[in-house]
């Protein structure tokens, strides 16, 4: 991004301080649109592809009608969004009933800022590009206990209580995990730790198959991870079987939409930390040694991105057309008796595999063996 | 609101709430998640269906009983045909009580399945709603071809059967009954020992053997406290007292004994079993009358006669009081749904939100059947 | 970079500013408890965006997850979960008025001069230096104490809000106010039987 | 501590096993059970309960159908026509109150006179259009005398048949 800007403003001849500044912004809100429309396509993609996930496991069809194959659904259902009345119950908390949705949905856009898509291909390159991701993800808790509490109904407080309690809580293991697999690295920004994961043929050198600690810490994050993005067998703070639909019962037409959007680009998200930290990013596997022009590697990477985070998120969609709801204790069970204790021994495991053997993984010392 | 009310709060689950299986509203009172005191309110779905009884002829009234539980109208029709024809000494033709087990046992497994769907509905997961309503499907089909109707019956009728079955049906029949035993194993291994749905529903809402006695509770709710009690048993009406078939009873395999999960695994036990009942019946059909010689006018003697059956959710009684005339003097339905939910109150105290739509699911109780 | 940089930065500065300065106001002046708490999430979110356009990366995602993700959430449910929450009013009475000014004064005062004490190192520009690791070694040697010491912060944080709601309460019923404010009703639905 | 595993590795296996079930409809695309209803319509079967008909030439009048209506759907108006035999001149249906339940067709003396048709779609936009006027309208003695007496004597046959 810096690196661009700079690009076009030295290849620039005014030297306006007031005309360089603006047109900076302009770059920034451009590059920021560009990746706001194709978050928004993500989104409306993945909403297509949860009913089609869905349908495929229920043998049912799911949607075939708008457009081919119903691709085209995701659009229906957004003009349908639109057109519905926008009501604004009459004893809601006005502000925070109306910023809530894009607050949410702002603060799951930020998260996809620092993501590497490929090589060239990011809007920011962060140095703490993993505890940013984190920190903005515990920011949507408060977003949504603002709708919640805004909404002034009885459901959508317990949803926004529970939302954050299970947030709050399950952030503890995911940060754990991460960091099992940060101290390899040793580095929070998400280009080192995947130029890091290149070699191996690809998927050898991969964080995920650096140890066996890591490799139990990318299960316990990606299981945190569904609770983070409140999807099944976590989704009780939306849980409609019991509380109507939890902290957006009140929400209608865009602002519904807002919620939703966000909690697909959650799933994105967390998706992409878990192909970036553990599955080695945008590093093409097997064939990535080959010379090939730049342009083709460049879209090798973003579709080797893209399929990894899609095959994780296929693998959300597929838990949640599975597995029954757990329950408000049980969940914190699962977090404070299970998982934090597995990730902080695990984490406690990859420090001393880090101590003892420095950053070599399991396929590093097998290397070794076979080319003495 | 005196002080110790203020520390509860009141919530409204119902008339319009997603698994109040119908217009039931409970009056829900909680400190945070947990219950202190929940209070049905029943009659959003009054029909006065005990009222119409009297203003129609004993023939009239048969599609009334297809709306008392309209999950399983055969079973409805079957109980009110028997008590008709116990007033006026009708004797059922052999091929009609075959038909009428076939069907009642037909229509008993796609109740429990609609049960059970809707039960793992409430719990989160979606997906054997479905699976259950596909093999539903199946089951309304055969019903079709024998009646022409998919929901509203008005098949079994005082004296017999309304037609007898077409040819066909007995093979689609034999061919349901192959398929289904691969679906319970499929339901088992998808829900019925997820631990996650285990856990949610062993050691809730345990009803004791005494308890299940004073609150009148029937069917394999009562069945999962460990009393085995079953009318087509212990009072067998039609040919059941020739047929082999077990009674399942709760034993307390996840839990104690009448828990959820005993309760939710009477049903699939029990769609077993029928599912038996229907191939020994198929086996028994020969050739016969469908209908005893009925007159078209019924004038039963004045007198009084209670009649109850074996419903899937109970047992159905009807309590009719002739005074020589062409229309009941009285007409008193006793629902089994009815009784279930009295015991909900008792059963929802101190337990989670999420608890008490696992105990309402486990109930399995039907709303049209309660408000009549 | 060049100049635009500061430019860029200088307007960012000033958003930042107007929001922290505007946010924090509302907290200040809202009447209602909860309404404030989710005012001081702008507050320190543009704090945050201050520290990030310092350079200070690590620092500023450390604010948006101690601050935001962990003590005012804590405030939240510390407000929230006090169970009177429907009918809390705040009266900004003289004496909390005063106290308040004072208490700001002084403050300001210590910050002020602790400001003009320190002598800072201009070290210009730097595009995505990396802070986390010297700042983790710092904390870890010559920093552990005043670490530790910031890990009160969270109970603090509780304890703060859990007295705020219980004075709140006690105000009320000083006044004689038993009511609710008139905002929200105190309980949405009818009272059965 | 091996009950704690005990139970995580109980977990852990339904839940793959769980999985493995929705997997196999997931990524098999022959298991679909869906029709597409407009484009495919379900034959019904014989006997199948839609919407009822009346072939109102052969009606006897005799209100059989709308005496044995539990809901009162049927409206029936007859008069004596010139050989003073019963003519239904208003036969309403209200679709909208009918409840399929059969009675009617089965309290019909006539064969092939009141009966279901196979017909399942008959949505309309007002209540007042899913009445089925099968009413004769004004009885015309003079003009239909000849194929009157002819219907009737059919039917008096098949009565007589039963």
């Amino acid at each position: 991004m810096t690196e661009l800007i700079n690009r076009i403003l030295t290849g620039m001849s005014t030297t306006m301080p007031l005309t360089r500044l603006l047109i900076t912004i302009l770059i920034m809100v451009v590059s920021t649109a560009i990746v706001l429309a194709v978050s928004l396509l993500y989104e409306g993609f993945a909403t297509y592809a949860e009913r089609k996930v869905a349908g495929d496991i229920q043998a049912r069809i799911g949607p075939n009608r708008v457009g081919p194959y119903g691709l085209l659904q995701f659009v229906a259902d957004g003009v349908k969004l639109l057109l519905k009345e926008d009501i604004i119950p009459f004893y809601a908390d006005r502000w925070l009933f109306i910023i809530a949705p894009y607050i949410v949905f702002t603060v799951s856009f930020a998260a996809f800022v620092p993501l590497s898509y490929s090589d060239h291909v990011s809007i920011a390159n962060l140095n703490v590009g993993v505890l940013y991701m984190i920190a903005i993800s515990s920011v949507v808790s408060m977003a949504i206990l603002m709708g919640a509490w805004g909404s002034n109904n009885k459901w959508s407080l317990f949803g926004g209580m529970r939302a954050v309690a299970q947030i709050v809580s399950y952030e503890i293991p995911i940060v754990l995990s991460l960091l099992a697999a940060i101290i390899i690295p040793a580095s929070l920004n998400l280009r080192d730790i995947i130029a890091y994961q290149s070699g191996g043929l690809g998927i050898f050198r991969w964080l995920v198959f650096n140890n066996p600690f890591t490799l139990i810490a990318f299960f316990v994050y990606f299981i945190a991870a569904i609770a983070e993005v409140n999807r099944t067998p976590f989704d009780i703070p939306e849980a409609e079987s019991e509380i109507v639909a939890g902290y957006h019962t009140e929400y209608t037409g865009m602002r519904f939409a807002f919620f939703f959007m966000a909690e697909y680009g959650d799933m994105f998200v967390v998706s992409a930390i878990a192909a970036t930290l553990f599955l080695g990013g945008w590093q093409i596997p097997f064939i990535g040694g080959i010379p090939m022009p730049v342009w083709l590697r460049e879209v090798l990477q973003i579709g080797v991105f893209f399929t990894k985070v899609f095959l994780l998120i296929y693998v959300m969609m597929w838990i949640r057309w599975t597995l029954p709801r757990l329950r408000v204790d049980q969940l914190m069970e699962l977090c404070w008796k299970y998982l934090t204790p597995i990730a902080l021994f695990n984490l406690i495991g990859a420090s001393v595999w880090v101590l003892l053997l420095h950053d070599k993984g399991v396929y590093d010392i097998i290397a070794r063996v076979f080319t003495r | 609101m005196t002080k110790a009310d203020e520390k509860f709060m009141q919530v409204n689950m119902g008339p319009q709430h997603p698994s109040t299986h119908g217009v039931l509203r409970l009056l829900v009172t909680t400190d945070g998640e947990v219950l202190s005191g929940v209070k049905p309110y029943i009659g959003y779905l009054h029909r006065a269906l005990e009222k119409i009884a009297e203003r129609v002829t004993y023939p009239q009234f048969t599609p009334f009983t297809d709306r008392l539980d309209y999950l399983a109208s055969m079973n409805c029709n079957l109980a009110y045909a028997m008590t008709v024809e116990k007033l006026l000494n009708i004797e059922v033709p052999r091929r009609a009580q075959i038909l009428r087990v076939i069907m009642a046992e037909l229509n008993r497994i796609s109740s429990h399945l609609i049960a059970f769907g809707s039960f793992s509905s409430d719990m989160g997961a979606f997906t054997p709603f479905l699976f259950g309503i596909r093999e539903r499907e199946f089951i309304n089909d055969l019903f079709e071809i024998a009646c022409g109707a998919r929901l509203t019956y008005n098949y079994i009728r005082i004296g017999g059967v309304s037609k007898d079955i077409p040819g066909g049906f007995i093979e689609k029949t034999r061919e349901f009954l192959d398929y289904f035993p691969a679906k319970i194993k499929e339901y088992n291994e998808l829900l019925s020992y997820n631990a996650i749905f285990i856990k949610r529903l062993a050691n809730i809402a345990v009803i004791s053997p005494d308890d299940a006695f004073d609150y009148g509770i029937t069917g394999p709710n009562l069945r999962a406290s460990g009393i085995k009690w079953d009318l087509r048993r212990e009072e067998p009406y039609l040919i059941y007292n020739e047929l082999d078939f077990d009674v399942p009873v709760g034993k307390g395999e996840m839990g104690k004994t009448g828990d959820a999960w005993d309760r939710y695994m009477m049903r699939i036990y029990e769609m077993e079993q029928s599912a038996k009942i229907v191939r020994q019946c198929l086996d028994l059909l020969a050739p016969g009358d469908y209908t005893a010689k009925v007159s078209k006018v019924l004038k039963p003697p004045a007198g009084e006669v209670y009649v109850r059956a074996e419903n899937p959710r109970g047992e159905l009684g009807f309590y009719l009081i002739s005074d020589g005339s062409t229309k009941p003097y009285r007409l008193k339905i006793r629902a089994p749904s009815f009784a279930n939910l009295s015991i909900i109150p008792k059963l929802a105290r101190g337990v989670m939100i999420a608890d008490l739509i696992a105990i309402i699911g486990s109930m399995d109780i039907i709303l049209p059947e309660i408000d009549r | 970079m060049s100049v635009n940089s500061y430019t860029v930065q200088a307007v960012f500065f000033y958003i930042f500013a107007a929001l922290i300065v505007g946010s924090a106001l509302l907290v200040v002046l809202l009447r209602n408890i909860v309404r404030s708490a989710f005012a001081l999430f702008f507050t320190l979110f543009g704090v945050a965006g201050i520290y990030i356009l310092l350079g200070a990366d690590f620092v500023g995602v450390t604010q948006v997850l101690i601050y935001i993700g962990g003590v005012l959430i804590l405030i939240v449910f510390g407000v929230m979960l006090t169970h009177n929450v429907y009918s809390v009013d705040i009266f900004n009475k003289l004496g909390t008025l005063v106290m308040g000014t004072v208490s700001a004064i002084v403050t300001f005062t210590m910050i002020y001069y602790a400001i003009k004490q320190v002598p800072w190192l201009y070290i210009g520009y730097k595009a995505n230096a990396p802070t986390t690791g010297p700042i983790g070694r710092e904390l870890m040697t010559s920093y552990l104490l005043p670490f530790e010491l910031a890990s009160v912060l969270l109970v603090l944080a509780m304890i703060g809000a859990a007295y705020l709601i219980r004075s709140e309460v006690k105000v009320k019923k000083a006044a004689g106010n038993g009511g609710p404010s008139g905002e929200r009703p105190a309980d949405g639905i009818r009272k059965e039987d | 501590m091996a009950g704690y595993f005990k139970k995580m590795y109980h977990s852990i296996s339904t839940v793959l096993t769980g999985l493995g079930v929705t997997i196999k409809y997931g990524i098999n695309p022959k298991t679909e059970v869906t029709q597409q209803y407009p484009e495919v319509k379900r034959e019904p079967p014989d006997g199948f309960r839609g919407k009822l008909f009346v072939d109102i030439n052969i009606c006897t009048g005799c209100t059989a159908c709308a005496r044995i209506c539990p809901v009162d759907a049927i409206t029936l108006k007859t008069v004596r026509d010139e050989n003073k035999k019963l003519r239904p001149v208003l036969f309403d249906i209200d679709n909208a109150r009918c409840i399929y339940c059969g009675l009617c067709v089965e309290a019909c003396p006539v064969d092939n006179c009141l009966y279901f048709e196979k017909k399942y779609e008959f949505s309309a936009y007002s209540k007042q259009d899913l009445i089925s006027h099968f009413g004769l309208g004004e009885v015309k003695p003079a003009e239909s005398k000849t194929e009157d007496k002819k219907t009737e004597a059919e039917k008096e046959g098949k009565e007589a048949a039963q």
